[in-house]
């Protein structure tokens, strides 16, 4: 079965307001391109979703007032600090934060992934995360009464959104070990991918490319884009535009500085990758 | 030279790991990651050290869970937790100052603290601004709690906090901070003034924390610096004066 | 950290009397040899678990008194029919079967996995399987009350067994996609594998082979066995030998031509590879 | 040459599985793999057919869970049971007869019965020998039940059985089979003293079962045929008489 092959801009326009996005680390391959044409489409009241945290697209996200709530472990820019526009629109109380730690949104993508409405995850009890999780249970452990158990409901995304190596023309997208991004394939409702490159034949022929490939039934539309991910890099591609990456964190300390980011870099271009 | 600040912290963290399985190291974590190579070195090939962010040091090929899921397992023997706040209770703050809904100061999150202190046998608390500001008597919000009540499955916990002035050890029984040496140069006023919380001083008097032997310092300067370079180059470079790798 | 490497019968000698042994199914990567070594060394009581169905190596160790218990999806010599050996002993009640069906014990293994007390799963109530378990439970939905689910604790086998092609000397054993030996391999306190052969180098430093290995720190010890699969194939690699396994269907099914294959297949040689 | 019975079969199970977005079929069936191919072969490129044993068929990478967790996220439109009993109330048997702790006959197992009969929204009963052996009043051990109580989690459930004999539907509401209609050569008197439960007779009369026309026909005997034959190659042998590939 053939792949549903749109440009970036169509697919950011397939992904509605008020959706539930999930979105990898930096450190992952995050979908830069879609995410700037997300912003430039206006898109309002997302729901992000970090898996397990947030960098530089939630905070590009947050400042273009396209981002409602975010849940996640963590939002950071690492070794630039902090995310600026996301603490500034915690602080104004312009967004809402829904503190979680990685392993519990793991373990409920894996509860969505199953199909199962809840997971028992160990830790949290005593934590101000848990207790401020009016959706988290404790029960006790039907199997060891006396064992206090926290029950994390299925989290179940709208949407995973994200950037990848390679895919074939059966949409077959090849993430290597970053198996982080199936896992959001396969819990989510709807998965959008932007890819490097659309290779000829199928990864599914070889077993050493299939092994790290998530399969076209999962993937909702892809859309071809060279360094899709820019400004940030991909693991074993391109490094990350350092310089580009420093001036965002140093512009975005104020809304003026954010706002001449996003006209220079995001507004003015049809597609990033362009 | 003799010992730098950090080498003498990267030495008395590797004496914390002496002899373990695997220990673990977060991102952006140079000091602790010095340390568990330098425990590696040291170990005649019978400890494995995980550096999340490092290619060459990544065991992990079952996705960003892997990590939690082997903690849980048993399988990781010692991690670092870090905290805007710290406080005498061992409880750590990754996310805010003041009402959490409306922050005086927001940090990063929990990341995956609020799990892994709970089954981590050895969990290093890490902090290397030692202040009133950061060792606290209580944490305005608790990422991961220090002690758990009775009935609730902890297989881990801290096991020390080592600070740029100090290392505390861990009374569980008593769930406080000991002050267990003093790093050259720092003085015990200069600690109960620059702590906020309340810890105990052993009665016989605190002893100066270890400084690296000259072997050990080859080590870190070569071998370990080498290793470090590969993941934070600026760190390695700053510290060790390592050529770009 | 350099993988402990051992001969096929110390590596079966180390599986002791008593220990839950986790197997793939015959379409999986199947340690005969290490198995044959198993039976060679007269190995009481073991606690078989199908990851989820068991075939040959199953009824061999059945046949030749190995066994105490199953637990599995299913006992099958596919094409071959049903396996005579099992039958018998079900028949004459000298083994115990404990009936699962298949995503129970993925899950329960992903529950080990995650070092959580238990898993819930859909299905299976108004099944006798449920009826019959008496390990697992039903609760109440706690986030949906007049739902009830099933709820299985979490399965940690003593032993993982399994076959690959290719582990190197740090004992990274590549799978492919064969993802339920990984899945065992770290649900199961130790983990023996037998491998075709140990290569030169790193199997992590290429990203293509990363993406379907096992890291070493799962692997208790490793066993060179070039055709250590045989008589089953291996998927990509060598295909089963077809006239043995027909012959085995045939001759076990009767206790004398069970004994009788055992002592020119087993018994008789040091280890299926040499 | 006219449809041969197998031809029949795959004609009428494709018909079940028109417009479907995917299909999963387990091992060792020939047939309801060739109904499915043959589905996909309708569906102009809409259809995905996943083969258990296929090397080429198989989309999964996720390990033997996948399948189930991807039923379970109602990916799967259809899958296909059988059994060693099928009662009248679409319970199945895969275990055993008699007491399943002495046991008169012991059969494999229940596999993936257990759960996916309650997610997989078609799921086609198939059995090609119909006898009051297999097809009877109550089952001797219930691998998957046929309805489930009101309240008990269940998208999916039986939609048709099919046998060598004939074609029942399901009445969901009256939780009964009823007969659909008689493959060619046999009669609904053989039916009825063939099945060992008691079913539903529409009033009007009961049609024959379709054959397949020469389009139909032509396909299965090519493309279907060509690759049955990469995961049953006896099957597509003896049945399509192919050359092997």
């Amino acid at each position: 079965m053939l792949a549903t092959v749109v440009p970036v801009e169509d697919l950011a326009a397939r992904i509605p307001d008020g959706a539930t996005v999930a979105l990898p680390p930096d450190y992952g391959y995050c979908a830069l391109g879609a995410v700037h044409a997300l912003i430039r489409r206006g898109a309002r009241r997302l729901r992000l979703l970090g898996v397990p945290a947030i960098g530089f697209q939630g905070d590009m996200l947050i400042g273009a007032g396209c981002v409602e709530t975010v849940e996640t472990a963590a939002m950071t820019l690492s070794e630039y600090g902090l995310c600026p526009r996301f603490t500034a629109a915690v602080k104004a109380g312009t967004i809402t934060v829904v503190d979680s730690t990685c392993p519990a949104i793991h373990a409920a993508l894996q509860a969505a992934e199953k199909a199962i409405p809840f997971i028992p995850l160990r830790g949290l009890i005593g934590s101000d995360i848990l207790a401020r999780r009016e959706d988290w249970k404790v029960i006790d452990n039907p199997f060891a009464p006396g064992d206090p158990v926290v029950l994390l409901p299925a989290l179940c995304p709208d949407v995973a959104l994200f950037h990848a190596p390679m895919a074939d023309r059966f949409g077959n997208v090849w993430v290597g070990v970053r198996r982080e991004q199936m896992l959001m394939a396969h819990a989510a409702a709807s998965t959008f991918v932007t890819v490097e490159r659309i290779v000829d034949g199928n990864l599914m022929d070889d077993e050493r490319t299939k092994a790290g490939t998530i399969p076209g039934l999962y993937v909702t539309a892809l859309a071809e884009a060279e360094r899709g991910a820019w400004p940030m890099g991909i693991p074993g591609g391109y490094e990350p535009d350092q310089a580009h990456l420093a001036r965002y964190a140093e512009l975005a300390r104020t809304e003026e500085g954010f706002a001449a980011w996003l006209e220079a870099t995001v507004m003015t271009r049809p597609a990033a990758a362009e | 030279m003799g010992p730098r600040p950090e080498e003498v912290l990267i030495t008395a963290i590797a004496g914390m790991l002496e002899g373990l399985g695997h220990i673990a190291v977060g991102a952006s974590s140079p000091i602790p990651g010095a340390a568990a190579l330098l425990a590696r070195e040291r170990s005649a090939g019978t400890t494995r050290v995980s550096i999340l962010g490092s290619e060459r040091n990544n065991f992990f090929t079952d996705g960003g869970k892997e990590l939690f899921d082997c903690a849980g397992q048993g399988r990781i023997d010692a991690f670092f937790l870090s905290g805007a706040q710290i406080d005498g209770a061992a409880n750590v703050n990754l996310v805010s100052i003041g009402d959490p809904d409306r922050p005086k100061a927001r940090f990063p999150g929990s990341f995956g603290s609020g799990y892994l202190y709970f089954v981590v046998p050895r969990v290093i608390l890490f902090r290397l601004e030692h202040t009133p500001r950061t060792l606290v008597e209580r944490v305005d919000f608790i990422s991961a709690p220090g002690f758990s009540e009775d009935g609730v499955y902890r297989p881990g916990g801290p096991h020390k906090l080592i600070t740029d002035r100090c290392l505390f050890d861990v009374d569980r029984d008593r769930r406080r901070f000991r002050l267990e040496s003093v790093h050259p140069g720092h003085t015990l006023d200069e600690i109960v003034e620059q702590t906020g919380f309340d810890f105990d001083i052993p009665p016989g008097g605190v002893p100066e924390t270890p400084v690296p032997d000259d072997d050990t310092l080859e080590v870190i300067r070569t071998r370990v610096a080498g290793q470090i370079a590969e993941i934070y180059p600026d760190f390695a470079a700053r510290v060790f004066a390592t050529p770009t790798h």
